[in-house]
């Protein structure tokens, strides 16, 4: 995926931020997410080694190696924040105080099954808190390419790698298009310019239901 | 009640094949002083419990990029490619956690309970093989407590009873850690006499620490640091 | 985020019938002000939970005494007399635990367990009518958790976000109450601006604080206090 | 039991603590070992309630109401004491980390069985943190009288009321005895005066063992 689809997908998930969120954002393209945070919302970001208002990224030479988020980068704290062990950093999470977590994936089914920690016969990193987050985030945000690098598509019928979790995904947003998953399944909301609608479905394995109105991100209708 | 002490003191507990139970998250709150004289004792054959594997030149994971582990019971090995690479040919055991799961199972070592009932995991492969009980018409895993022979962590402060505070995330497992081991060894950047530590502000009571050491800090440099990334190239495996 | 709200607001979500935490430990850090709301509005059948009835006039001790209490799950009646008589009158059903048991159970719920696994109690009374199960070769109890529909605490300071501190054994069951609530409003002797609270220091994280409301401090006379065993004497059950 | 009784047996209790134990005295005649510290022995008092490092009760009018053991009576902190919520005071007991507990009793069998807080058809106070204490402390006092108002004995073959724990008490002191549990049963150690050991035999309905030599205290040997 290039820089610039990485930062529109990056700034579309921004858009689901609303004011007074408590949100967690996972390692990779998802912390990007906090680059973009719209104007007029404030947020409280959390971090799984134990921080609830969390800040920016401090200028160079102003990082402190004790302040650092879960990937180990530094961070710095907002008014307000507070320090904690992990395990009520976890507390915050499985009793429902996270109001949106945003994850890569491997996978997503059309109903919101997420598979993004291990490929059965490649080398595992671990779980990490993805399972806590996906399972008990108010709202999960998928971030990742439409299609994985043989071309096939990562939004399944079915998952075939294990489990995240089952049915917790909500909104799943590629470089193609922003999918919902909605009680009668899976739903487009908007495609990314230059895709079209049809491009979408072919490369979307789930079976996917189109709107009458669907937008356009990023172009004008095709 | 004078729990201060020196390194080679705390060396002495920690033994070959022994289990070793660490605070820390991906190298911060890592002891650095302990991991060095572990590493310098050529301490080997460990079973290493605790949130993560850390990078390959940081802290825990020295020991790990060493080969002087035979199994780590963790949450994520991924910013440690060795610990992957082992895991591959054979050399090193993991046993993996869900993160919020592996910081209640030590807890509840620390705390004295036999463990806890977790919902994380249902309906995935974490559950295959997994005792579970119903409460209330929902099903939960049986997790077992974690405890370990040797506790090591960190802190920012230590009274000579042990009492600790930790510093910003450098908190992380550590205080859970402290609980949970049946000797625990903290490593302290600055001790300060007994009083001086506000009674409020306590995180670790000093009755969960048995030996408490004047640590020199860290003594790696972190991923984000500019030579950190340049040395990190010429990182060998082992040693 | 500013979480900061009146005592009527707080009153309208503690209802007849409703199941109620509370922090406290011998009436220390019940929260006087909503104890006095809830007491003034009336509010009856509540289930209580929390370590104990506190005394005859203090703190929780005034809800159970005036008959507003259904039902109480806790670890000990003994310092609120009116609490035994009504428990053997049978107009008050009471549930015992092991206060350390009692206080993971609170916790568990608060941090999102199904339950814990114990061996306090195994071979007495405790046992009977409990699942159990076996963990390493040793048997253990299975208590679920325990979470309520409006929990309250006391705090010494609070800020907007909810942030909370104690005072001194005014700690006691707080900070795990305040995590089992499904709506948790703390009352606080202080309301500091937001940032004013060093983030080392924060006990209970303002995530799981639902309200926040000014508090007018302790206002009944402690047992030790003379005045108080004096008043004691005249003291009434029911109201 | 009278008053001289109480303070003899709460002194012969303070014989036990050992310099660096950590202590949990019980409410009642238990709170007055804290009186009798032996000369030259430092050891940190633990409250269930959340203090580790109890200080001696208060001057008149110096007492915080926000400061007090689990009994709610007002007490002051020493140097290194430390705050907690009652989960952390009762993992220091469940970890075993109290050395030492001081308790009372209704009822104690001759393998440490202890009775200590309900008798069936009276009005039940509750347990509190007796069960904890008694299953976990690494050591186990029990003062008591030695016989019931009804002149029964306290030292039973078996409890007949409910159990608090399963053999668990290490040393009985009454007002007429100090008794050890052994691997081989109780064994009496000390004779109170004016008792004799026979009197203590007779009032004693567990079977006790008579060693050679018994201590006498507070008078010369009957």
């Amino acid at each position: 995926m290039g820089e610039e689809s990485r930062d529109r997908i990056a700034r579309r998930a921004a858009r689901e931020l609303k004011d007074g969120m408590v949100v967690n954002l996972g390692i990779g393209i998802p912390t990007r997410v906090a680059d973009f945070i719209p104007e007029g919302v404030q947020v409280v970001f959390h971090a799984e080694n134990g921080i609830l208002g969390a800040g920016p990224t401090p200028e160079p030479g102003k990082e402190d190696g004790f302040l650092c988020n879960a990937g180990g980068y530094p961070v710095t704290i907002v008014e307000g924040a507070s320090y904690c062990d992990s395990a009520i950093a976890f507390a915050m999470i499985r009793r429902g105080g996270i109001d949106m977590t945003v994850l890569g994936a491997l996978e997503v089914s059309g109903r919101g099954d997420l598979a993004n920690w291990i490929v059965p016969g490649k080398r595992a990193a671990g779980i990490g808190g993805a399972m806590e987050l996906a399972q008990k985030a108010k709202k999960v945000v998928v971030l990742m390419n439409h299609v994985n690098r043989d071309g096939q598509s990562k939004i399944r019928k079915e998952c075939e790698l294990p489990l995240t979790a089952r049915e917790c995904v909500d909104l799943i947003i590629t470089d193609m298009a922003v999918m919902e998953v909605t009680g009668e399944g899976l739903v487009l909301r908007e495609v990314m310019a230059p895709y079209t609608v049809e491009e979408v479905v072919r490369y979307t394995e789930a079976e996917l239901q189109i709107p009458d109105t669907v937008a356009y991100i990023g172009g004008d209708a095709p | 009640m004078n729990k201060i002490g020196t390194l080679e003191e705390a060396l002495n507990r920690i033994t070959d094949g022994c289990t070793l139970m660490y605070g820390g998250f991906g190298g911060i709150g890592n002891p650095p002083s302990l991991i060095d004289g572990i590493f310098e004792k050529g301490v080997k054959n460990l079973t290493l419990i605790g949130n993560d594997t850390a990078f390959p030149w940081i802290g825990i994971g020295r020991l790990v990029t060493a080969g002087r582990v035979r199994k780590v019971i963790t949450s994520h090995i991924g910013s440690n490619p060795y610990a992957g690479q082992q895991m591959e040919e054979g050399s090193l055991e993991v046993e993996f956690y869900p993160q919020g799961t592996l910081a209640e199972k030590i807890r509840a070592g620390g705390v004295g309970l036999g463990g806890i009932l977790v919902d994380v995991g249902i309906g995935t492969m974490i559950e295959e093989g997994k005792e579970t009980v119903v409460v209330d018409g929902r099903k939960y895993l049986v997790e077992p407590a974690l405890t370990a022979e040797v506790a090591i962590v960190h802190a920012r402060k230590a009274d000579p009873f042990g009492n600790l505070v930790f510093d910003k995330t450098g908190r992380n497992f550590n205080p859970l850690v402290a609980m949970a081991g049946q000797y625990t060894i903290a490593e302290a950047d600055e001790i300060v006499p007994l009083g001086e530590l506000d009674p409020e502000n306590v995180v670790t009571p000093g009755i969960f620490v048995d030996r408490v050491i004047p640590g020199k800090g860290v003594n790696w440099e972190w991923v984000w640091e500019k030579k950190a990334a340049t040395a990190s190239r010429g990182a060998q495996p082992g040693s």
